[in-house]
């Protein structure tokens, strides 16, 4: 039974996904019905294996492809994943009933939003390094459709961009997957040990280390290699929201957790000397990302960027190697994720419902959207790690990996993202209450009611867990339990 | 103008192949030399299988011709093939010539 | 120096085979008239053939049909020969499609040299593309 | 490394197939190729038979006329078509 | 009589083969429908037949079947091993579909009955010369056999009777002559040094004998090489082959690119490993040659697909690139290259003629030749362009999709060589590939364009094609079996 | 006058060629020759007959559709004498084993299936060069 259970979770996915591809052009109101239950199927099952996941219990599926196995398995860092992607999905898929009402290919969007579905728990719930991969290679081709959504040139530019730097990135993930399947004698999956442990330094394993950073940092959007993310943000709102600042980019940085945990193990990248590099690299992305995002016009724009700083915070508590660092990276994956999503919601409203994307033009918005702007507002502070918000204890746990490690610098570099978090944020929200009341009250009809509704649970459901994070703390300690 | 530059391209392609068929050709004949003597009686290519042919030919199948023995007998399938080859061969013509009667 | 001259003269037959070889690819290569190319290739296979046969020859050798009146006889191999009846078979086969060939294009392009064929063909098919525009 | 006279008729034979072959590429009508090829042909039957394949000597003879036949009626119907 | 047919199995299959093809013409004058129904049934012989002798071969292992009643060094015998069963396998699978495809309006594509008659004969004698090639364990045997099928291949090519295609079939028809000319020529340097023509025997005699011979050992395995190179179209030979497999109908084209140059691939297969073997080879240096041709024409091909602007061109430059891939994995050789080279000889088959027929039936159906005319044909037609797609990601090396196997394992084998340089050639040329192959796919699901009186296949068109890509997806997911003939055929080259 | 010079001598001379050809075909076991060569001979006989007295003329004495016959019959013929040997147990092609009269060593009735298979040959080499000659001469 709770095999089927995991093998389920995946395939209500497709199998919604085929069903959506099946449903007629014109039957719009069975596409979302079918749409908003395979989702939630697919949460309750991801939801209903959270206990056997985190004690390391859960039911294990596995066959070949070939010479080559592969292996389904939920840990506790796959379940935390696959608990936020699946969630925000329910919320998503809400919100996009309202915001893709008069949109057209809405068969194209919801068939290839439930297979981006499917494919994103594969990538959570596989427990070997070879099926993560195959996964990982699907979803590029999976949420294409979703980015050329609009299929205009600027999107169909976004969208060849998307594929060239997603494939390149695969192609280094496939050198070296095919380089540890050689070393490790074929065993790739995932336990307690990591992978290599027992390798040692060999030559040429810093290469192999970078190939899979590089790799799965294309997705994870690292500051050198991040520039398609900025393009794609032409997809529609929900898309936006979800694949760009939860799915997609958070199988990156996934992976990274992955290789970095699972493949190397904490041991062994303490010996390969590299933390620092790394380290550097994610403040960098931190920093600059941030700074290119306040100098944004564009509120899309802005929250891209500003997505490329945030990721590179989960990376940089996983680079330090301190339990102190991994619990405030899975901290972080949890709450950025939705303030993040939220504060996209925002935007879509925004545009929607008064047409305005740039920031400069929106004075006033707050007085015509002010459910919206509040949520904003929480959003944003949750961004700069204010107290009574959920990233505030991510940060307080990232600081206190950096200073444990003896890299106190990187806590710096925390904190002045932070400043520069709040001299993005605080003036848009600042703008949007000033001004008169001259535009009136945009937050009636139904399509605003599916869009505000799951907007506002995300922002209280931050406050909630910044008010209690022992709700999320026994995920968190299994993860780094699992792997200290 | 246009004949004129086609002679002087062939002439550089005239050129430029004997040049490369010298140069293989002299290579190719380095090699040559090293193959076993030109009529010498115990070459490698009168070894035990076509001893075995001159000898027996007669006993096996019956025919003085060993030429005809072995193309019709030891090696009897690439003879078929063989004449399977002149049949794809007419056919290639056929098709390639031939209007369908039945049309038009 | 003088051993490789005396192993050339010794293998005369091959050299000469290779000769003709070579002759025969630059017959392929540098003649544009299509039936000097099919011609090439008739020249390229016979030498081949040649090698093959020289290879089989024994000097003072007699021909490999058993004559029962001269048991002292040493008969040359008669395996090269039964292959290369094969290969004038197939040489022949390849010369007839061939053949075929260049008459249909002689009708359709009205001439004979690879030159010509190649500059109607863009010819026809620059024109195409004006009409497709 | 003793050449004989058989050896010498055989070296005759490969200069003039050589000179044949060079010809078939500097000779311009077409129908002339074709007689050469002929003869290029007989020649090489009469290498055959010098090389103890009796049987090679008459198949090549046989299909040296076949595949003349064949180019001369071809040249006859295309290029020579007005002669 | 099942005794009599399953010991006779490997040449029944040639047999049945060669007869319907002698037959046809004979029946094609008045009785067009027999035609067809011998084409269907001389295939499905071949492919129940493949898998028979594939049970037969993974459970009893590999063995010989000798004609004519003369023992090996004499007669010539047929060789039932991993290598001839995997690909007759590929055959049959390949062939079958394409001739279904291909039997509604082959008619009307060719240009009456009678001639279509004559396509199925050469296609059936095609399909007969790759399964003799395969089997065929001798020399000359083999260049004979190595004739049928460029014949063959030639005559298809012409079939169309459209000045193009003539043109291509004689420029095909002289570059393969030439390279069977490589080939004899190197068959003969080898007759003269071993004195004989079985592959077997030939090995056991050069590893006496080879070292007396080294410059003429590795002059005829350039003639080989040169010869199978033209044969299968490897970079700097590669000129024919745009032209004929653009020019040829349709399934001409998927036959050509899927299978005939992969059957030239198997020859020089057989030519190095099992008649010369790989010690001496590689001690020759011809490994390192197959391995920089391969990586060049992978290359090469790959840039040249993408300066192409017509549908079948690309296809056709895109085998080039794809064949780059099999030379690479045999020049590596090691056992998971050379099973993945294998591999990827039959999903590049698989692949090469799902694009093809598709590509014909989008052509036939919309008019359009050129790629950015395409845009919208997805709507249209989706379940041909579906195929389209999944060949197309298939090709790219996505997982789950056949290709991804192939490369999977030829990587394996590439670093376990630590071969660097070829592991990022091969995954560079995927992504080579996804630059000439998407684009088409994009233009023809997500550009607008005018495809109002476009509609889908007849579904006898539709089927074969969708068969096709199953079958796709199928060894993608499931290639223990297939995978185990190649490792055991890898084996085989490599060690017996 | 030159024609018919040429007519009267390819009257007499046809029999004669086509009666060497057949020698030749059916003397292959015993002297240098077999069924290609003699196959040709034969063929070229008949293109002789094509070539002086009209195609109208050929197609009389060895018609088109014969010879497209006798270009399959050919290769089934030799493959039936093969199947032979299936039938009896034995493999594809055998000679000794199948069955068939073996006759007198050396003498022309010899061979079992080879004087079969030559003929076969023979006919089907002959139909073939009259067939190719016929199709490269006809008319478009």
């Amino acid at each position: 039974m709770s095999g089927n259970i995991l093998i389920f979770t995946i395939l209500t996915g497709i199998s919604g996904g085929i069903i959506t591809a099946l449903i007629p052009k014109k039957a719009d109101k069975q596409r979302k019905v079918v749409t908003l239950i395979t989702t939630l199927l697919t949460a309750v099952f991801v939801w209903l294996q959270i206990p056997s996941a985190l004690q390391g219990s859960a039911p294990v599926i596995y066959g070949s492809i070939g010479t080559m196995h592969w292996r389904l398995q939920p840990d506790p860092l796959g379940i935390i994943f696959a608990v936020i992607a699946s969630t925000l999905w329910v919320v998503t898929a809400v919100y996009s009933f309202g915001y893709m009402k008069h949109s057209e290919y809405q068969r194209n969007f919801y068939t290839f939003y439930l297979f981006s579905l499917a494919v994103t728990m594969g990538i959570a719930l596989s427990a070997n390094l070879f099926l993560l991969y195959v996964f990982y290679e699907l979803l590029t081709f999976t949420t294409y459709p979703l980015v050329i959504h609009y299929r205009n040139e600027e999107s169909l530019k976004a969208g060849n961009r998307y594929i060239l730097y997603s494939l390149v990135g695969a192609g280094f993930i496939l050198a070296a997957l095919v380089t540890t399947a050689i070393w490790t004698g074929g065993n790739l999956n995932f336990s307690t040990v990591p992978l290599l442990t027992n390798i040692g330094k060999k030559p040429g394993i810093v290469f192999v280390l970078i190939a899979f950073i590089i790799g799965f940092g294309v997705k994870a959007a690292v500051m050198p290699i991040h520039r398609w993310l900025p393009a794609a943000m032409v997809a529609p709102t929900p898309v936006s929201a979800l694949l760009h600042a939860v799915s997609v980019v958070y199988s990156g940085v996934y992976g990274i957790l992955r290789v970095v945990y699972s493949v190397f193990g904490h041991e062994l990248m303490g010996q390969l000397n590299l933390s620092n590099g790394l380290l550097l690299i994610a403040s960098f992305t931190i920093l600059v990302g941030v700074f290119i995002a306040t100098k944004q016009d564009v509120l899309k724009r802005r929250l891209a960027y500003h997505t490329i700083s945030q990721l590179s915070y989960i990376l940089l508590g996983a680079f330090t190697l301190q339990p102190w660092g991994l619990t405030g990276a899975i901290l972080h994956m949890i709450s950025y994720s939705m303030l993040k999503v939220t504060l996209f919601f925002c935007a879509g409203i925004i545009a929607e419902q008064t047409g305005e994307t740039k920031v400069s033009r929106m004075t006033g918005v707050g007085w015509a959207l002010p459910k919206t702007m509040t949520a904003f507002g929480i959003a944003s502070l949750g961004m700069i790690g204010m107290l009574p918000l959920n990233t505030f204890w991510s940060k307080y746990y990232l600081m206190k990996g950096s200073t444990a490690g003896g890299k106190w610098p990187f806590a710096l570099v925390l904190i002045g993202s932070g400043i520069i978090n709040a001299v993005c944020f605080i003036p848009t929200v600042v703008t949007a209450f000033r001004g008169e009341k001259v535009r009136s009250n945009a937050e009636q009809g139904g399509n605003v009611t599916l869009m505000l509704a799951p907007t506002l649970v995300l922002a209280t459901a931050a406050l909630f867990i910044g008010l209690w994070p022992g709700v999320v703390w026994p995920g968190v300690e299994a993860v780094v339990n699992w792997f200290f | 103008m246009r004949n004129k530059n086609m002679t002087h391209r062939t002439i550089l392609r005239r050129v430029f192949s004997v040049i490369l068929l010298i140069l293989s050709l002299y290579i190719i004949i380095l090699g040559v030399i090293e193959l076993p003597p030109y009529g010498a009686p115990d070459n490698p290519v009168h070894n035990y299988v076509a001893q075995r042919y001159i000898e027996d030919a007669l006993e096996d199948t019956g025919v003085l011709n060993m030429v005809t023995a072995i193309i019709v007998d030891y090696r009897a399938y690439d003879t078929l093939i063989e004449t399977t080859v002149l049949f794809t061969a007419i056919m290639a013509v056929m098709i390639t010539l031939k209007k369908d009667p039945s049309k038009n | 120096m003088q051993t490789i001259i005396a192993k050339l003269i010794t293998n005369y037959p091959y050299v000469g085979a290779f000769i003709l070889f070579g002759i025969g690819c630059f017959t392929i290569i540098v003649n544009s008239n299509l039936l000097k190319k099919l011609i090439g290739i008739n020249i390229m296979e016979s030498s081949i053939f040649l090698l093959f046969i020289a290879a089989s020859n024994i000097h003072g050798g007699t021909a490999p049909i058993l004559d029962p009146t001269n048991p002292e006889a040493v008969y040359i191999n008669p395996v090269t020969t039964a292959l290369m009846l094969t290969g004038i078979v197939v040489s022949l086969s390849v010369t007839a499609l061939a053949l075929a060939l260049i008459i249909k294009l002689y009708r359709l392009y009205g001439s004979m040299d690879a030159h010509v064929i190649f500059m109607k063909r863009n010819e026809v098919q620059n024109s195409g593309s004006h009409n497709q525009q | 490394m003793i050449l004989g006279t058989g050896d010498l008729i055989m070296m005759i034979f490969f200069a003039i197939l050589i000179i044949i072959a060079l010809c078939v590429t500097f000779v311009q009508d077409l129908l002339y190729v074709v007689i050469i090829f002929g003869v290029y042909s007989l020649i090489m039957a009469l290498l055959w038979l010098h090389l103890n394949s009796p049987d090679l000597a008459i198949t090549e003879a046989a299909a040296g006329i076949g595949v003349t036949t064949l180019m001369i009626t071809l040249i006859r119907r295309t290029v020579r078509r007005e002669n | 009589m099942a005794a009599i047919i399953s010991s006779n199995t490997p040449i029944l299959i040639v047999l049945v083969l060669l007869f319907s093809a002698y037959l046809l013409p004979i029946f094609s004058k008045k009785r067009y429908k027999i035609v067809k129904w011998l084409t269907v049934v001389s295939e499905s012989v071949l492919v129940i037949g493949g898998i028979y002798l594939a049970w037969k071969v993974l459970t009893t292992g590999q063995f010989n079947y000798i004609l004519g009643g003369w023992e090996p060094p004499w007669g010539l015998e047929l060789t039932i091993d991993p290598l001839s069963v995997f690909f007759i396998i590929t055959v049959g699978l390949i062939s079958l579909p394409i001739a279904i495809y291909s039997l509604p309006n082959m008619a009307c594509q060719v240009h009456g009955e009678r001639r279509a008659g004559w396509f199925f004969t050469l296609f059936l004698l095609h399909i007969a010369g790759l399964c003799g090639m395969a089997f065929s364990r001798d020399l000359f045997n083999l260049y004979v056999f190595i004739e049928v099928t460029t014949i063959s291949a030639v005559a298809l090519v012409a079939a169309d009777n459209s000045a193009a295609s003539i043109e291509a079939a004689f420029k095909y028809l002289i570059m393969a002559t030439l390279g069977s000319g490589f080939i004899l020529a190197g068959i003969g340097i080898m007759y003269i040094i071993t004195g004989n023509l079985n592959m077997i025997f030939v090995r056991r005699e050069l590893a006496l004998v080879w070292t007396d011979y080294p410059h003429a050992l590795w002059i005829a395995c350039s003639f080989f090489l040169v010869g199978f190179g033209i044969k299968s179209a490897v970079f700097p030979l590669h000129s024919w082959l745009p032209d004929a497999h653009s020019a040829a109908v349709t399934p001409a084209s998927a036959l050509l690119s899927g299978l005939a140059v992969k059957g030239f691939i198997i020859g020089l297969i057989k030519v190095l490993y099992i008649a010369i073997g790989v010690d001496i080879f590689t001690a020759l240096g011809i490994s390192t040659l197959l391995r920089i041709l391969g990586m060049i024409s992978l290359i090469a091909g790959s840039i040249f697909a993408l300066s192409q602007h017509q549908l079948k061109r690309r296809l056709a430059f895109s085998t080039i690139a794809q064949l780059g891939y099999v030379f690479l994995g045999l020049g590596i050789g090691n056992e998971a290259a050379i099973s993945g080279a294998l591999f990827h000889i039959i999903s590049h088959g698989l692949i090469k003629s799902v694009l093809f027929l598709a590509a014909g039936s989008i052509i036939s159906q919309s008019g359009e030749t050129e790629i950015s005319q395409l845009a919208g044909i997805g709507k249209k037609m989706p379940y041909t362009m579906g195929a389209f797609t999944a060949a197309s990601l298939a090709m790219i090396g996505i997982p789950l999709f056949s290709g991804f196997v192939g490369k999977w394992n030829m990587i394996l084998g590439s670093l376990e060589s630590a071969n660097w340089l070829a592991a990022i050639v091969i995954i560079v040329g995927s992504l080579l590939a996804a630059g000439y192959l998407l684009p088409i796919v994009r233009t023809a699901y997500f550009e607008t364009g005018n495809t109002a009186n476009i509609k889908e296949v007849s579904r006898s068109q539709l089927i074969p094609v969708l068969v096709l890509a199953a079958f796709i997806i199928i060894f993608g997911c499931f290639p223990s079996y297939i995978l185990e003939l190649t490792r055991q055929a890898a084996t085989m080259l490599l060690f017996n | 006058m030159l024609d018919f010079v040429l007519k009267s001598v390819v009257t007499v001379l046809i029999p004669f060629i086509q009666m060497f050809g057949l020698y030749v075909i059916f003397h292959g076991a015993l002297s240098p020759g077999g069924s290609f060569a003699g196959g040709m001979i034969l063929g070229l006989g008949f293109i002789a007959l094509n070539v002086v007295f009209g195609l109208e003329k050929g197609q009389e004495k060895f018609s088109d559709e014969m010879a497209g016959f006798l270009v399959s019959l050919g290769p089934i013929w030799y493959g039936s004498i093969g199947l032979v040997g299936i039938l009896r147990g034995a493999n594809f092609l055998v000679n000794k084993d199948s069955g068939l009269p073996m006759g007198e060593p050396g003498t022309l009735i010899s061979g079992g299936m080879i004087s079969l298979i030559t003929l076969g040959i023979g006919i089907k080499v002959a139909s073939t060069i009259v067939t190719l000659f016929n199709a490269l001469t006809e008319e478009e």
